[in-house]
């Protein structure tokens, strides 16, 4: 059930229909420098909703998430999120708005301490919600047993944690997830996701990259696969799943 | 993505061209001022070979920079050190022997110009050792500051009245202190040709000269042939760190430059190689620094102030590190434009506006423009103290380069570290994969080849 | 850690089965080769002991997976291993030599090589550069052998030979078309390939593997794991850490499991899978 | 804070350098002693705004340089006086005699041509001929094209050249400083001949001369850098002889006079030198501190038969340049100066221990070297310490420490 | 005591160094700068109607007034002195806030390398700039201060008022840098950036404020120490910062790249090693032995002496 890809995204399986939008990208073309990656990015997620990207390395898919968040050189098109344009805004007010984002690399301050790097993730309040800080060791124990260590002697997987707690700081509306499971412990991927799954339950609308593709579809509501900075198909996660074409070119079988 | 299209791709002769080119720009520029100046032949001669001095020197000084900083990421900022290692090494090895009442304070060990020369160098290399030995392993922006507090304390070293004079196999030998030392032996060009038995063919050529320059022809000749074996030297620098660079040695610098772990996770000792690199870099330092001061017959330690280290790289900005073309070019820009053009400019300034004078201060220069808007006496103050501003002019050069051409006057060059160009061989058949699409990725490209076929 | 202290004397038990397992698998020597072996390795970073007394031997010709939970000190023992750290206690052997605290390069030319986890790329040398720098023992990596004339015919020649090298593993590993294209320029899981491919061209006897398939597309993770596979036939032999723990299972002989820094267990896929201590620490009870 | 100041210290101080690094080193000296030391300064640190610059009168300083003493000092002073509306410095008058000079000989010449001019100096300056001073310059130029004989009577001295090109003879004023005018004033001067007064060596018999064309004259001197603040009324002193002829246009001559900074730097002087070169002038005045003059001499004057005749280098090494003769000065070696600093020092402040600080070139270390020769061989005193200080420092605390402390320390 | 301006002026060049992750080479002629603009007021104040306007406010370029001759000091022109001091970190900080928007900030995105050298530029056209506008000369600023002497076991020791105006200076703005950075979030914040810029981004942290900050303290700090540094030694040239800036760099090295402590107690042991190495050693080599200590240190234990004491 292959759909062309553009097609599919913008008149999208009664996604347009629906009124609830949180986030929707229109015509997305950005990169770095002069060099274009993303071309005519379709995307949108709706409130509460639990949406994955999949697709090759090299796609663009942290690109387009840097893209939402204001990283990278806006070349065209739109984001606008809860019906305001954000187009080409600073991270520093997209954050602002209720978007949170955990980078795919060098997400954590290293020489800060993990209770520090909590701290900087509720940075934009005047005062550390200790609440929400609580929520986050009680999420991930781990963190409270080193909170005084310095996060960049933490190993890869703990990492991962700290990032994901800090972006938890501060109750945001939407979550940009850039391969969260990537380098963790079997066990953790699971919890990994299950905690993920909590958040959203929660009400947090989810955007995620994974290359964990047949877990994230699974779980997820509906899955995107970019493919060469380009929209490729859309579609709930289950019905990518079940696609014969989907799964040889980019599930592994 | 690839080499940026530049206007230097449609000169004839590539790089050479270029830099043929740009040299007889300059030297037309500078022919013309000197008529303008109203020199002689003699005078315009002179100032052609002073103008090859100082492109040969800053070019060669800039070669060997870039064999530090643009392809093994050695931040060096202590140039003039290793110039005046190499300097003064030379001066001591090849200095007369001391005899009381001369003209100079201490002697030296009497050897002839090539041992010393040799001497220099060496020492230069072996300083080079001494501070890269431990300091190779800091961060670039530390081993920036040890090269700079190196360069400072061997001039002291060389300022110092303890080191003024002291025995060396017997010979009353020394800095000099303040006062530096007199080179009172044979200049290298004279030392050179004598060595190869043309001295004598060569004061024939200088009398042969006097028919373009009748009176004592010898400096102008002198200068005029030192520029060009100068510019032999560049050359040769140039041809050496070029093979130094296309080559799997200079892969492993680069490598080093860009990750030191990964390259001593694949096998290659780091350490012994940026030591080469960095010990080769400063022989050839001291060797420019040589052939720098010892035509100019003496030296002091002031000469070696933290500033010239600057100049050079300012020429290798210039021209844009990591490329050897880019360095001779940056340094025959710098020498030409930026280190003698001013003079140039402000005698031509006096020689078209002559009786000009210019205010004392920088007061009496501004209150005309403030007080009553004229502005020139402000101008003629700025032409007289073209000398600070040049100074200036330099700092925002450097600030505009790194600021719209980081990467140099030329470019991006890209200099291909290996012996042969990395193309795939003839001999493969080309099953996809060579030819130049637009695909990011093997993955891409399987979905790409997917979708179509669903199509 | 008392339990984990006694651990190893029951494996080595275990072993000597396996052993005879492996030997057959290489089908070359009779007798059990063990290239790699880890005693007592010890490593702590200030208050934090990484690495505790891990003991293990990896077996000539296997893929053998190293896993454990994040935290566990496996990228600590591949730095403990390759030199990039220098072990508090302990001793690596390597192919019969003590290397311990050899420096990297060291050991590199010995033919162990590793990757890393997260991918260091020479990012301002092209995808080719950094293929040609791999190979050990280049003639030009001589100074004056790289400058002098007529010895450098010599090393063009080798050159020419490495370039061919280059191209065929870039072919396999389907990224042949950005042979151009500067390292720093590649996306993620580019880099990742290009890491591994470099690493092969240094021609290892034993390639220590740091996550290779993190981040990697599953089409692409499952073409490189059959040329693995290949490889190790060939006479490779692997270290692997990896999370995916269908990856471990399908496609390792051997599975050591390493906890808080030392070994807690170790065995075939299928004995790994049903141990409780494993389950109780890594698993999470769901494979 | 400062130490010393107690006892065991030498009883004066000799401190021979530049103004510049000179006004921090005395601020030094007087936040560390309390100014009982009897210090005895060169010529180098002749400048008015000494004292207030440094913030003190410095009453215990008395200061040597070679003196205007010329026949003419006062023509000149007055000439200097109306044009620039100042009182000439430190080695202006030797500056005005060295152009001067250099002028008459390029008349006598008739051809802007080095070889040409050195041989008419000594036939200029010596004795023999039409007496010419500042002020009948033009007449004496005059004179000259028209190849006669001249004995030119300086404002500096009577300018005679020996066979190194050294005046051969000196006079050397004694002086202090006066704070309240800002301004030096002379004690006393004190003036040496030679052995041959007159002057000797090399010289031609006749001078060719010749009318109606400009001759050019280099003046090579610090615009900048440390002794900027001498360099520049010496600048202007060497600009007076150069209007003089251009205003009167004597037998048709004009001068046409290239300034070059040396920066007090020898490679900015020898580059400077070079473009001297190209120029094509046949005569420098230059340059001014022995640490470049040196260099310049040997690198751009000598090779290129250029006649160097500097107002104010008196380092003894210039004296044994090998030169061709083509290197003159106005101005006396320190062989001299540090008799007369021993002897001043000695007789005149009644000392008998000193230590020296001297700014690290050519110049300090030769003349503190023959001060306390002179001044231990011949007048019996004590030298502690010499001491080298090098210019641009922030602070000369730990040099002055070690100057007034005991003997070798 | 030079000591103290070291530490001073190094407060700055580390804050920069660790946020901004660049060695500042024009860090030496911010100094300057900062000590030419607080003089020129100080003149201008002590020296009204007493001399001409324009030669005060060039500090007596070219020997037109004396610093002598007007009576400056902190004692005899309190007032000037202040006033001085206030303008000099003012300056300072509207020149590296104008110098940060116009140069730094278009290229913040660079290596730390690229930056050094555009900082190299910078000191160059800041440094000979200062010389075409304020001459090359080395004027003398003060008149002698008062002392009082004391008396050691092996001599005298003097120490004059400008010392103790410098010790009181210098002590109360460490102190007050101390409580700022303590008791303010910008403290944290400021070392979230020197960590991860992309990431300091990301988590709502107004970068460009933190390193407008930044500058504001560091260059402020700078442009006093430029001050005290000229009050306290008695002249100004337009060389003077960059003389100083190699030792200040020893210090902040010594101290640890982002310690505030570890710059004050560097310059301490920077500016004593400068004046008690010549015990020992020929005074020549005394700047030589400060950076000797500084090269060892960097060997040794390149992170500092005081690396890891949180102290921001
Ligand atoms: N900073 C950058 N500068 C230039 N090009 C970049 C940069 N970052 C990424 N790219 C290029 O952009 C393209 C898309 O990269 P991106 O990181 O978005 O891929 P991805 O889909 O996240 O892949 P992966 O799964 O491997 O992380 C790649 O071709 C990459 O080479
Ligand atoms: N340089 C260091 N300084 C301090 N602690 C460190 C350092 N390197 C590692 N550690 C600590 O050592 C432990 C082991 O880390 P290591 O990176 O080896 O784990 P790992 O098993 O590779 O985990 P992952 O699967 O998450 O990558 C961790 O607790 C980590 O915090
Ligand atoms: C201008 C003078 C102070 C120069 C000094 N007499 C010297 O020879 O250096
Ligand atoms: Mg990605
Ligand atoms: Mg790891």
């Amino acid at each position: 059930m292959s759909v062309d890809a553009n097609t599919d995204a913008t008149s999208g399986a009664g996604v347009e229909g629906r009124d609830d939008v949180l986030l929707r990208v229109r015509n997305l073309d950005a990169g770095y420098g002069d060099l274009q990656i993303l071309t005519d990015v379709d995307m949108d997620v709706f409130d509460g909703e639990y949406v994955t990207i999949v697709g090759p390395n090299g796609a663009g898919k942290s690109t387009t998430m840097k893209s939402v968040f204001g990283l990278t050189v806006h070349m065209g098109g739109n984001v606008r999120f809860k019906d305001e344009d954000i187009t080409g805004r600073r991270p520093e007010d997209i954050i602002h708005v209720g978007i949170g984002y955990v980078p795919q690399n060098d997400n954590v301050f290293p020489t800060l301490t993990v209770e520090e790097n909590l701290e900087m993730g509720a940075y934009i309040l005047d005062e550390v919600p200790k609440d929400a800080m609580e929520a986050v060791y009680e999420r991930f124990p781990i963190l409270r047993e080193r909170k005084d260590q310095k996060a960049g002697t933490m190993s890869g997987g703990q990492q991962q944690m700290l990032a994901m707690g800090r972006a938890l700081m501060l109750d945001p509306d939407l979550l940009l997830l850039d391969e969260p499971s990537a380098g963790l412990a079997p066990d953790l991927v699971e919890e990994m996701f299950d905690k993920i799954d909590e958040i959203n339950e929660a009400g947090t609308a989810i955007l995620m990259v994974e290359q964990n593709a047949k877990e994230a579809l699974r779980r997820c509501d509906r899955g995107y696969v970019l493919a060469n900075g380009q929209n490729r198909y859309m579609d709930t996660g289950t019905a990518l799943l079940e696609d014969e074409q989907v799964r040889q070119d980019f599930l592994g079988g | 993505m690839s080499v940026r299209d530049d206007f230097t791709d449609r000169i004839p002769g590539g790089d050479a061209g270029l830099i043929v080119l740009v040299l007889l720009a300059t030297y037309l520029a500078y022919v013309l001022a000197g008529f303008v100046l109203g020199y002689t032949l003699r005078g315009q001669l002179n100032s052609i070979a002073t103008l090859t001095f100082y492109i040969g020197v800053f070019a060669m000084l800039s070669l060997a920079l870039n064999l530090h900083w643009g392809y093994t990421g050695l931040f060096n900022i202590g140039i003039v050190g290793f110039m005046a290692v190499g300097v003064y090494v030379t001066a001591i090895v090849t200095k007369p022997t001391y005899v009381a009442g001369g003209a100079a304070q201490v002697g030296g060990l009497g050897l002839p110009l090539w041992v010393g020369i040799l001497a220099g160098m060496l020492a230069a290399a072996l300083l080079g050792l001494v501070v890269a030995l431990p300091a190779l392993r800091l961060r670039a922006d530390y081993l920036a500051i040890v090269t700079i507090a190196m360069s400072e304390i061997v001039r002291f070293s060389f300022l110092s009245g303890e080191l003024q004079q002291f025995q060396l196999f017997g010979n009353r030998v020394g800095f000099g202190g303040g006062s530096g030392l007199i080179l009172d032996f044979a200049p290298p060009l004279e030392a050179l040709l004598r060595g190869v038995g043309l001295w004598d063919a060569y004061l024939g050529f200088v009398d042969a000269f006097q028919v373009v320059v009748p009176r004592n022809p010898k400096p102008v000749v002198d200068g005029l042939i030192y520029g060009l074996l100068l510019l032999g030297f560049v050359a040769a620098f140039y041809w050496l760190l070029k093979r130094t660079g296309e080559s799997p040695f200079g892969r492993v610098l680069k490598a080093i430059r860009e990750d030191e772990d990964v390259a001593n996770a694949l096998g290659k000792n780091t350490d012994r190689f940026k030591i080469k690199s960095f010990m080769l870099g400063c022989a050839l330092m001291g060797l420019a620094g040589i052939l720098w001061l010892v035509p100019q017959g003496a030296v002091t330690p002031n000469f070696f102030r933290p500033r010239v280290t600057f100049f050079v790289w300012i020429a290798l900005i210039i021209g844009g590190a990591g490329s050897n073309t880019g360095s001779v070019l940056g340094g025959a820009v710098f020498a030409a434009v930026l280190y003698q053009g001013p003079r140039y400019f402000q005698n031509l300034v006096t020689a078209v506006f002559p009786n000009l004078d210019s205010p004392s201060g920088f007061g009496q220069a501004i209150s005309p423009l403030i007080s009553q808007f004229d502005p020139v006496p402000f101008l003629l103050y700025t032409v007289d103290s073209i000398r600070q501003l040049q100074l200036v002019v330099m700092g925002l050069v450097l600030i505009w380069l790194m600021h719209n051409r980081p990467e140099g006057m030329l470019g991006y060059r890209k200099e291909t570290a290996s012996v042969i160009p990395l193309s795939r061989p003839k001999s493969m058949t080309a099953d996809g994969g060579d030819d130049d699409s637009v695909r990011t990725d093997g993955g891409v490209d399987a979905a790409a080849e997917g979708g179509e076929t669903d199509e | 850690m008392s339990d984990a202290a006694d651990q190893p004397v029951e494996d080595v038990a275990n072993k000597v089965d396996e052993g005879a397992l492996g030997a057959f698998a290489s089908g070359v020597d009779t007798s059990v080769d063990y290239p790699l072996q880890v005693e007592g390795l010890e490593k702590s970073f200030g208050g934090i002991t990484a690495v505790d007394g891990a003991t293990f031997e990896v077996e000539s010709g296997t893929l053998t997976g190293l896993i454990g939970p994040n935290g566990a000190g496996k990228s600590t023992t591949f730095n403990l291993i390759t030199g990039m750290l220098k072990p508090d206690a302990g001793t690596v052997t390597f192919n019969g030599e003590d290397i311990t605290g050899e420096e990297p390069h060291q050991i590199a030319n010995r033919g162990m090589v590793r990757t890393f986890q997260i991918a260091r790329e020479l990012s301002e040398m092209t995808v080719l550069e950094n293929m040609m720098l791999a190979p050990k023992h280049q003639r030009g990596e001589t100074l004056w052998r790289s400058v002098m004339p007529g010895v450098r015919d010599d090393v063009r020649e080798q050159e020419e030979e490495l370039l061919e090298r280059v191209w065929e593993v870039l072919d396999f590993f389907d990224i042949a078309h950005i042979a151009e294209e500067y390292a720093g320029n590649l996306s993620g899981g580019q880099r990742k390939l290009l890491e591994m491919a470099r690493a092969l061209l240094t021609d290892p006897d034993m390639l220590l593997l740091d996550e290779p398939f993190a981040g990697v597309n599953p089409t692409l993770e499952k073409k490189l794991l059959e040329h693995v596979h290949e490889l190790r036939e060939q006479g490779y032999t692997f270290l692997l850490v990896e999370h995916d723990m269908d990856l471990i299972m399908n496609n390792c002989e051997h599975v050591i499991v390493l906890h808080q820094g030392s070994v807690l267990t170790e065995g075939t896929p299928d004995e790994i899978r049903s141990n409780e201590e494993v389950i109780e620490a890594y698993l999470g009870g769901n494979v | 804070i400062g130490g010393g100041g107690g006892g065991g210290g030498p009883e004066g101080l000799v401190v021979i350098g530049y103004p510049e690094s000179g006004i921090q080193l005395f601020r030094d000296y007087y936040s560390a002693s309390d100014g009982s030391e009897e210090i005895l300064v060169p010529d180098g640190m002749r400048s008015g705004s000494m004292p207030g610059q440094v913030g003190n009168d410095m009453a215990n300083v008395t200061g040597t340089a070679p003196a205007a003493g010329g026949p003419n000092q006062e023509t000149f002073n007055q000439l200097f006086e109306d044009e620039y509306d100042a009182a000439p410095g430190v080695f202006t008058s030797q500056t005005y005699d060295s152009v001067a000079i250099q002028l008459l000989a390029n008349a006598a010449a008739g051809e802007n041509s080095g070889p040409a001019i050195k041989d008419q100096m000594r036939r200029m300056a010596n004795p023999g001929g039409m007496t010419v001073g500042p002020d009948n310059l033009v007449e004496g130029i005059e004179a000259a094209a028209n190849g006669e004989d001249i004995d030119y009577q300086g404002a500096s001295s009577s300018v005679n050249f020996d066979e190194n090109g050294d005046p051969a003879e000196a006079a050397y004023a004694i002086w202090e400083f006066d704070a309240e005018n800002n301004a030096t004033s002379s004690v006393e001067t004190q003036s040496f001949a030679g052995e041959n007064p007159d002057g000797n060596g090399p010289s031609a018999d006749s001078g060719p001369g010749g009318s109606d064309r400009e001759m050019s004259v280099g003046i090579l001197l610090p615009e900048t850098g440390d002794l900027a603040a001498v360099g520049a009324p010496m600048i202007q002193a060497g600009q007076i002889p150069v209007m003089q002829v251009n205003d009167a246009n004597p037998a048709g001559l004009s001068v046409n006079a290239q300034i070059e900074d040396t920066q007090t730097s020898p490679d900015a002087g020898v580059s400077a030198a070079q473009s001297l070169v190209s120029a094509g002038v046949p005569s420098v005045c230059g340059s001014a501190s022995s640490g470049v003059n040196v260099p310049v001499s040997q690198q751009a004057f000598i090779p290129n038969e250029i006649v160097g005749c500097s107002p104010s280098s008196t380092a003894l090494s210039v004296s044994n340049l090998e030169d061709n003769d083509f290197i003159f000065r106005t101005a006396p070696s320190d062989f001299l100066q540090g008799r007369v600093m021993a002897q001043v020092m000695s007789e005149r402040l009644e000392v008998s221990s000193v230590s020296t600080l001297y700014v690290n070139n050519d110049y300090g270390q030769q003349l503190s070297e023959r001060f306390a020769n002179v001044f231990s061989d011949s007048f019996d005193g004590e030298v502690y310490n010499q001491v080298a200080f090098n210019i641009g420092e922030s602070s000369y605390s730990s040099v002055i420490e070690t100057a007034l402390s005991g003997p070798e320390n | 005591m030079r000591g103290l301006v070291i530490g001073l002026a190094g407060i700055g060049l580390s804050m920069t160094y660790s946020i901004l992750n660049f060695a500042n080479f024009s860090h030496g002629d911010y100094i300057t700068a900062g000590a030419f603009s607080g003089w020129a007021t100080t003149y201008l104040i002590a020296g009204l109607g007493r001399a001409d306007i324009g030669a005060l406010l060039l500090v007596g370029a070219g020997g037109s007034v004396y610093g002598g001759t007007l009576g400056i000091g902190v004692l005899s022109t309190p007032l000037a002195v202040v006033a001085g001091i206030v303008v000099s970190g003012a300056f300072s900080i509207a020149l590296s806030l104008a110098v940060d928007r116009t140069i730094f900030r278009p290229i913040r995105n660079e290596d730390g390398i690229t930056l050094l050298i555009t900082s190299v530029g910078v000191a160059f056209a800041l440094r000979y700039l200062m010389q075409f506008v304020f001459g090359s000369d080395v004027r003398g600023t003060t008149a002698q201060p008062p002392s009082v002497s004391l008396y050691f076991i092996d001599g005298t020791v003097f120490i004059n008022a400008h010392d103790i105006t410098l010790l009181v200076v210098a002590s109360a703005l460490m102190l007050g840098v101390h409580v700022l950075l303590q008791r303010t979030k910008l403290g944290k914040a400021m070392r979230a950036m020197a960590d991860n810029k992309d990431l300091a981004l990301i988590t709502g942290i107004s970068t460009e404020r933190v390193v407008r900050a930044t500058w504001i303290i560091g260059g402020g700090l700078t442009g006093v120490a430029g001050y005290m540094f000229i009050l306290w030694k008695g002249t100004l040239g337009f060389n003077d910062g960059w003389l100083l800036l190699l030792l200040i760099f020893a210090a902040v090295i010594l101290g640890g790249i982002g310690s505030i402590y570890g710059a004050i107690a560097g310059g301490l042991v920077i500016g004593l090693t400068a004046s008690m190495s010549v015990l020992w050693i020929p005074s020549a080599f005394s700047r030589a032995a400060a950076f000797v200590v500084m090269i060892v240190i960097l060997l040794v234990k390149p992170s500092g002496l005081f690396s890891g004491r949180a102290t921001a």
